[in-house]
């Protein structure tokens, strides 16, 4: 009966959106007198439609919005029918703006899962339907050819983070990875990364233990504490180098470091402390000598140093 | 005796239920496409039924001053076979409303049943199911969306007549 | 080179278990002089077996293990080869019980997801894997006649109930159900429920509040409470009666019930109650005059009737 045929049926959020809306001949039969065709948005109806009769009998009616500022409304065409308008089309109009590029791209490898995680801040709401994609293929040096192709990491619903599983990942070799942002406006692209799964492993902490006797079973010096550490279990295959902080337990923020430490020891002296003091302790490693991000720093340990 | 002597207590009763549930999920699809795609009122859409030929079941052997049961029994089971046809022409037309529409086709597809034993224990069930008359051609999303506002109202009005029937047949 | 052959690889627990191993010409070649064909059940030699040559030079033993009272072992065929056993061939060997009969088979219809759960009681534990299906049929009065087959539901691992979904179910008539458990050992089926859905529906409580004057505007007489009481919202559509218990709040199980109410009211005045005493009152409700299961008692409300 009523055809509606749009422009564009999403837009700039400000765009105009033109539609036409065709009553056929057979339609108009319906014993209705010639007739003004009405344009209602959302409920209000809108002024300023051009109406013309085709040869075939056929009833036209072109609307210009010059301005759409909803992000989502429905147009209606419409025609007096008994006591109410009646609807004969409706068209569903949305306006947003294209996607933003994405920033901030970066990616952890998770031990655990095995699996590569990359996270990305997807800019400004584009008020539209917006899908965005992590791609990446496998490559060498400097991701300049591209390999083989990844399949793409698609997020769930509105997380701005995905997991590509480790069967899609070659270790220890380049990968070239960025994300694609696509709405009905355009597409958008971040600036590609280039990284070895291996070079961003996330490490967690340490664990780190005080002994209470130094190795020959002797109580430790004065201002000295016997200490033993290990990197976390899962990350035992990596060669890593670890460091220490540590402050009096009143101080604030007066951490003295001491690195670089080895990850494994049996026992570690630290010497040169106050004595009968509260000393808060602290450790984290990393990768090293291949490159690696720094674990976060293991949960503090409190010790009290032994009287002169 | 009552109009429905011949009638078991039981399926007047599990009727009426089965109706009231029926109401229950058509006021939930209506209310989930009055929300969702802002279709609220089927009076701004009975030129666009007419075109599309969006049919209503009659129950015109119901009415109380001419009630002729088995043929009253017929025209309840042939029309909700009509709704629930009409309502799987309507699938697809979103996902939020899909639910809604799921639950009511299958509460309408078991009332039918319920009607459909009773007409075979009263010997009045013809030997073959009545089959589905042919559905409106429904071509876009808003069509089917305006043809659910349409059957729905159309639904409401046949559940409330037939409530009226099963009370009147319920009389002692 | 070596191969197990097993009377049955599952059996009671405490029954006997036979199997022969048969070393083939080849391999007998394979620079072993004539050998002990040995048996190992775990990590222990077994005794008792008995060895010959076929006339092919094929080497058989056979051994059977009396009374096997493990509920799952490995079986191996072992030949001597330098300084130690060579293991050539394993069978995993289990034992337990068959399946016991399910007992108390119990179903409700969940109004809010609309499927129809049901559960049972496993019985003993068998020690093997046993598979638990709840089958179902659609019937019509006293489930004599099978209209159609419902697909079987298969609980997530261990559970012990299961939900037929909506879509598998014909409401308002009856339906046959029953549980079948099945292990290596044997199958065994619960006695058939037969049952209408909307007969077993779970109702939630009804809600019920204390009013603060009576319909005219009044305050309530002395010893008497103003009520207004709504059943369960998804259950609107179902007819239901109700009754009311109430209690002094210092007394212990001293009900006193009003029964039966109708499952919708404005307003019920609830007299004869002492005055300037605080009451618990609850209520519940059932499916009725259709069949139906009671719902709980509602929360407890408390209020404190007027002075004289």
């Amino acid at each position: 009966c009523g055809r509606i045929s749009l422009s564009a049926s999403t837009v700039r959020l400000g765009a105009p959106i033109t539609a036409s809306c065709t009553i056929s001949q057979n339609c108009s039969q319906l014993y209705l007198e010639p007739q003004i065709i009405r344009w209602k948005l959302g409920t209000e109806i809108q002024p300023g439609a051009r109406q013309w009769q085709w040869p075939d009998g056929t009833q036209e009616s072109i609307i210009t919005l010059p301005h759409f500022n909803y992000t989502q409304a429905f147009l209606s065409c419409c025609l007096q029918w008994g006591s109410n308008l009646q609807i004969l089309d409706q068209a569903e109009l949305r306006a947003g703006y294209p996607p933003a590029i994405p920033r901030n791209l970066s990616c952890f490898m998770d031990l655990m899962t095995s699996s590569l995680t990359c996270q990305w801040e997807p800019g400004p709401e584009t008020h539209l339907p917006t899908n965005f994609t992590l791609k990446s293929f496998k490559s060498r040096g400097n991701c300049q050819t591209q390999e083989d192709a990844i399949m793409g990491c698609v997020p769930e619903d509105t997380h701005s983070y995905c997991s590509i599983p480790r069967k899609h990942l070659l270790l220890y070799q380049s990968m070239g990875i960025w994300v694609q942002a696509e709405n009905a406006l355009g597409t958008s692209v971040s600036p590609q990364l280039c990284l070895d799964p291996m070079d961003v492993v996330k490490l967690e902490p340490p664990t780190l233990w005080a002994l209470d006797s130094s190795p020959k079973g002797a109580p430790p010096q004065p201002g000295c504490l016997q200490l033993h550490w290990e990197p976390w279990k899962p990350s035992h295959f990596i060669d890593q180098k670890c460091e220490l902080r540590h402050q009096p337990q009143l101080e604030e923020d007066n951490w003295t470091l001491v690195a670089p430490l080895p990850s494994m020891t049996v026992q570690y002296e630290l010497c040169g402390l106050l004595p009968a003091t509260v000393y808060v302790l602290q450790m984290r490693c990393t990768r090293w000598p291949l490159p690696g991000h720094w674990s976060a720093w293991s949960p503090s340990l409190e010790r009290r140093t032994t009287e002169r | 005796p009552g109009p429905a002597s011949s009638l078991p207590q039981g399926f007047l009763l599990k009727c009426s239920e089965q109706v009231r549930k029926i109401q229950a999920d058509t006021s939930m699809l209506q209310e989930e496409l009055c929300a969702t795609h802002k279709l609220c009122h089927p009076e701004e859409l009975l030129l666009l039924g007419h075109s599309l030929g969006i049919p209503r079941a009659p129950l015109s052997s119901c009415s109380s001053q001419a009630l002729q049961l088995p043929g009253c029994l017929s025209q309840l089971h042939s029309g909700l076979l009509l709704y629930r046809g009409l309502l799987q022409a309507l699938a697809g037309i979103s996902p939020a409303s899909a639910p809604a529409l799921d639950k009511l086709q299958l509460d309408v597809a078991d009332f039918a049943t319920t009607i459909w034993h009773q007409m075979e224990d009263l010997g009045q069930a013809p030997a073959v199911q009545p089959t589905q008359s042919t559905m409106p051609a429904l071509t876009s999303a808003f069509q089917r969306r305006a043809g659910s506002v349409l059957v729905a109202s159309h639904l409401q009005s046949f559940l409330e007549l037939t409530y009226r029937v099963l009370r009147y047949l319920a009389q002692p």
